[in-house]
């Protein structure tokens, strides 16, 4: 046991650190530290800037313009990319749908999709969820119907996130209706501009857009987008959210969100004990899930995610959650003000405050609610 | 000791359930409403008036009703059970409860009579860019000329300020304290806009800005303003009681009715287990609510500013614990504007932050703990 | 509504209240202020002074004993007790057989038990929980097998309270174990003296014992000591239960206990806000059950006990053992010492501090657990 | 960065865990064990001073082992898996720690050898009625006449002081600050008693009592005892950890195994949500704990002072949010003294409120925490 990084791992990150603090534009950068949302522009250019030099997809195979890092490089990456604010590479290309067509994609699929999905050429979307299949994923009902060569998709997929940016989207549709509902779904890449495509958003309650329902009207996709096997979509979503819940606690962001709640709010906390101690307890909370981020890390040498990674969605969520709520407090009035509000006069923090609190409710139902990752701990680590 | 309404109270509260569930028992129809200005409905508050809810808690001789506290209060549970967007809280117990308290009989006569037939809405401008829910002005401050007086600085956040017909506006005085101006709307600079909840607020820019006195020029009222934020405290408590009955009613109806693997979600005794505990915050809000809106009839204000600190903690609490779990219980569609339950975690929140939210009250609280023995509600 | 007591209410008050805090001894009240054990004559002496004066057993039918009040003197007295520290009448006595023979019982019965029940010169003990029958209690296999006019009973009981001064114990036991659990089960009464009945102590981890085994080896029973039906016992045990859930909440007892908490850490607490904000936020948690409990009160009036009593044991329990953290954490490094110990210096209240704490785990286990309550509300309230 | 124990460590740990079970994996030997005075087991302390255990933190050349915290940390873990009662934590770690901190060369090497071979057992008097959780002695004062020094007042409660053979006491120097002191244990006044967790504690009189001190007589040693007890702090949360993985692990093996309605608890969604819960705590409290381990390696008492605070906290919260959770998922059996999972809670209550609860060291915490930025526990 030791807690000093190696000369190299510091090396490293000093390399890293330097590399997001002065190459990626400190507009966007400040952008991530206000909360405020960001433009498509903004996600592209600056994943196109890590890109450039390799640090946009490192955990892809190094042919594809991944990195031969330890796992312990790929954390450091991770923590500082949100120590410095940048904009995580767009995860629905970068965690999602690269690493699955780099394991189960046929060789045209690679050359025809992964470099322009590691630049953000292609802004992917992801089309799981549906309306009646959330938590309980494998019950969607989108049908893909063999017609010649191809398929005919119907059907509705409901919390596409950015898909209002989408140029494709991957898919899970029903291939098979006549077996357990886990043996009947298919992966399919659906380019967004065929006929039939069409994306509404979904206003959510903190007054902005990011998710939508995309729906499918006799949608013909060709048979060479067929992701892996025919019927074997359940593997690829399973190998999919397996590679989703690693580096799932936003540990940097948190850090990031509660010393700035603390920088804003110095005023009201040297004055009252109560609100400083609620600080000093989510510290300790936030150090304690930093450092099992990092135990998680060393035990996840051999690539398949540690079980405990259901700890970091689930205490990750709930800190992010605690952290917008003791920012809500520190604005006090002031949280009545809703979004950056030209007419106001308060600090942006402060407007940014009630609708961050809002949104961030999300944190514990999506991606595998908080509910799912009790379960996955009760049976798959306590034997439950 | 009865806890219980009588029978007239019983009539006040299905009337008053009858038209606000007409206006916004489809959510549809509030999200409509609070979409465009003035984020409430101009000819809802005109039926309010009608029905005599506008006037309720003023005297007789000022054109109100003369109701009490207990009645004030149901009309405020009854309006958040359905979130209504109406300024009854804030321009009705708040701002016209402080012209009630301090005005002159010309002022009251005048002012509450208009308030309470619907003809002009008022605003209470107190809130300053850098304070925290005290009771007196500090930024904004009164000067006096001969008779003149004006008033100078910013005032923010102001509900439903840039609506308002009439401001009620606290002020540093020229000799210490705070007293209180009535403004017209039209006479500072206003720009509004959205609250977390879909209602409004404004910021106020007073410069120099022409303003009547409430009551006895230049008198300090810090007093009385802390009392009738007190009181719109409890009604807020009762406020916020009517949204959590409704955000947990929503819950439970969700669980026995979606389904997830097949089952629908009250199969999973995870989630029941978390809406007992949802009814638990829910009843104990409710007993201390209405414990506080009787203690403000009884009218000592020393006792209503403790009981208005006990009913915040609890509804800061209870509101918290019910709205996040209501969201967290239904998943995903919580968490977009077009279903209900997130606008009542929002209204939830949002009354948390009006006037003091629980954290802040528990400080307070806390100061004082060692000075009394066992608590005596009854006594 | 009003939150005034009625002038008789008020007077009622103040008849117990000068009756408790002159009439019963001041020694016994001490101890039970001070949380010290009691001894067998102490509870019985406290409830002869109570029974002399009508106030052991208000609850009971008036021509055996019972006052013809309302629920809300019912629980005034209650109350008052609790805050004069007189001993609650013993529950086994006057809050569980007494109303059962006065509901249940033959005139025979009545007149053999209920006055020597109701002054505590039968000290009765509760045969109702297993082994195995814990939360489900119906699941319960002590037997009782027809032996000409009576009954053969085997078996075993266990957290049979203060089970050591029992005379006579109330048993359910397994009549006909043909049918549906339930439906087999009927109620005996059974003389402790008895051969083959043995009392084994058990410890607990405050060090105390205040609960045993109970072992029946075939003891030999009287037909005449059935209460109500054959195979009845069901029906019995929820009549009983339900009126074991009337007044659980011990608001008297918590108010005092963290009323005392207040007075005894005076000092700590003036120094320290962390720990002044618990015992804020914990008196609103104590005035809101409080209030609750007088709401439940006045929608008892039927006598049916208002589902929402279960709120009240729920929170009940929690706060009780809230406050007995709370003693414990203002003990310091005094709450190592456990019990009043003869070699230590160190204020009672602190010695004891541990014990209680620990003690106070089984608020939320006993008398129908908060997870049973929670069951309750969600089934019976909710409609879950 | 590295988080794992290198084969040195996994030996010791093996081989702890080996003679700490064969003494008390079976719960009813420690019950035993506990039930009579001194309320360990002699031949178990020798056994650990055989297998090197006693003389682990001490320099070589003091009689010791010269290991390391981590080493330090693996034996406690492993005792807390078990709950051993011998007195390691308080003899050696504690009170041998300020003798190798503060003790002259001669002292060092006469106390530290007969207490790494299980001959001498110590105690740290320290705590005075009436204080709390400080470094400092302010009721038992020590007087100086020539070379000759004595001390006066009393230290309760003083964990194993009535069967401890040496006595490190602390005192209220003539000149300010706080020294310390050796008394031959049958020189003071002792009184033993039970602790909540079946330990040992006294009342330890002392009047005019012969004292020697120790090392520089007269010097201010607040800062070494301040050390040594957040070095102990740690070594404490290491044992706590090793308790709740037993008291979890109790818990799970109960819940798929004990049936309730005709099937095993482990079908109730809501028991199992709840250990998942316990197991979050765990592996949360398992990182901060490595952690602190690591920082009190490295070596800086500033820093050592922090992650002891930190690593308190964080043992607090969960040791009471496992410890009373495993009590509630058993029911009714782990009420009873036979069973471990109560001992188990009593030990873990016993440790958070031996050097400085949970409240306690957030309060310390809370006023610092202007003081730095965002945490980093690498840097």
């Amino acid at each position: 046991m030791q807690l000093e990084l190696s000369a190299e791992d510091q090396e490293f990150r000093e390399k890293v650190r330097t590399f997001f603090t002065t190459e990626v534009p400190e507009e966007i950068r400040e952008a991530v530290r206000e909360g405020r949302e960001l433009t498509k522009e903004q996600f592209v250019e600056s994943m196109q800037v890590l890109n450039a030099a390799g640090l946009a997809v490192p955990n892809w195979p190094t042919e594809w313009g991944g990195q031969d890092w330890t796992e312990l490089q790929r954390h450091i990456w991770h923590e500082e990319l949100q120590a410095a604010s940048v904009p995580l590479p767009l995860a629905f290309n970068a965690t999602m749908i690269g690493p699955v067509i780099a394991h189960f994609g046929t060789d045209e699929q690679k050359r025809k999709f992964l470099p322009p999905t590691a630049n953000l050429d292609i802004w992917w979307s992801q089309g799981f969820s549906e309306p009646d299949a959330g938590s309980d994923l494998a019950s969607l009902r989108t049908t893909a119907v063999r017609d010649g060569d191809g398929w005919v998709v119907n059907g509705q997929k409901t919390w596409t996130t950015l898909g209002q940016y989408g140029d494709w989207i991957f898919t899970l549709v029903r291939t098979d209706p006549d077996v357990k509902k886990q043996a009947g779904i298919s992966m399919l890449l659906i380019d967004m501009t065929t006929p039939g495509v069409e994306v509404r958003p979904i206003e959510l309650i903190d007054g902005g857009h990011e998710v939508n329902e995309v729906w499918f009207e006799d949608v013909r996709v060709p048979g060479e987008n067929l992701v892996g096997d025919l019927n074997g979509g359940w593997t690829i979503a399973k190998f999919l959210l397996g590679n989703e819940r690693v580096g799932v606690a936003p540990v940097g962001q948190v850090k990031g969100a509660l010393a700035r709640a603390k920088e804003k709010g110095a005023a009201v906390l040297a004055d009252d004990p109560l609100l400083r101690a609620r600080v000093a307890e989510l510290e300790n909370e936030l150090l304690a899930l930093e450092l099992t981020a990092l135990r998680v890390v060393a035990r996840s040498a051999d690539g398949a995610p540690h079980p405990a990674s259901s700890v970091l969605k689930l205490k990750g969520s709930e800190l992010q959650q605690a952290v917008s709520e003791l920012t809500l407090d520190l604005a006090g009035s002031g949280a009545l003000v809703f979004g950056a509000q030209e007419g106001s006069g308060l600090e942006e923090w402060a407007q940014r405050a009630a609708p961050t609190y809002l949104n961030f409710r999300k944190a514990s139902i999506y991606g595998g609610s908080n509910e799912v990752q009790r379960q996955i701990i009760a049976k798959t680590i306590l034997g439950l | 000791m009865d806890f219980t309404y009588d029978d007239e109270q019983v009539a006040l509260r299905d009337a008053v359930r009858g038209l606000a569930g007409k206006a916004y028992s489809d959510f549809e129809q509030r999200r409509r409403t609070v979409a465009d200005d003035p984020g409430w409905d101009e000819d809802q508050w005109r039926r309010m008036a009608e029905m005599g809810l506008l006037g309720l808690p003023f005297a007789e001789e000022d054109g109100g009703v003369g109701a009490g506290p207990v009645e004030i209060g149901i009309v405020c549970q009854e309006l958040g059970r359905v979130i209504a967007p109406e300024p009854y809280l804030t321009s009705v117990v708040l701002a016209g409860g402080l012209v009630s308290a301090v005005g002159t009989p010309e002022q009251r006569g005048e002012v509450l009579g208009a308030l309470s037939t619907g003809e002009r809405v008022l605003a209470f401008a107190h809130d300053e860019p850098g304070t925290r829910w005290t009771s007196t002005a500090s930024e904004v401050t009164a000067a006096v000329d001969g008779d003149t007086w004006t008033l100078s600085g910013t005032k923010e956040p102001v509900l439903h300020g840039a609506r308002a017909d009439l401001l009620v506006v606290s002020a540093a005085l020229p000799d210490g304290g705070t007293g209180l101006f009535l403004v017209e709307g039209d006479a500072a600079q206003r720009s509004g806009y959205r609250t977390l909840d879909g209602g409004r607020a404004a910021r106020v820019l007073l410069d120099g800005t022409a303003a009547a006195p409430l009551g006895t020029p230049g008198q300090d009222v810090t007093a009385s303003i802390a009392t009738v934020r007190d009181i719109t405290r409890v009604m807020a408590a009762n406020q916020a009681l009517g949204a959590m009955q409704t955000a947990l009613a929503a819950t439970t109806s969700y669980l026995t009715s979606r389904k997830q693997f097949g089952v629908t979600l009250n199969t999973f005794q995870a989630l029941t287990f978390r809406a007992a505990d949802m009814y638990v915050s829910q009843e104990l809000t409710q007993s201390i609510v209405d414990w506080a809106t009787m203690v403000v009839a009884k009218g000592d204000p020393a006792e209503v500013a403790t009981a208005a600190q006990r009913a915040a903690l609890q509804v800061s609490r209870a509101g918290r614990h019910v709205g996040q779990e209501a969201i967290q219980l239904h998943g995903g569609i919580a968490m977009t504007a077009e279903y209900s339950v997130g606008s009542y975690t929002a209204h939830l929140t949002a009354l948390d932050h009006l006037l003091g939210d629980g954290g802040h009250v528990l400080r307070e609280l806390a100061e004082d703990v060692l000075d009394h023995g066992a608590l005596e509600p009854l006594d």
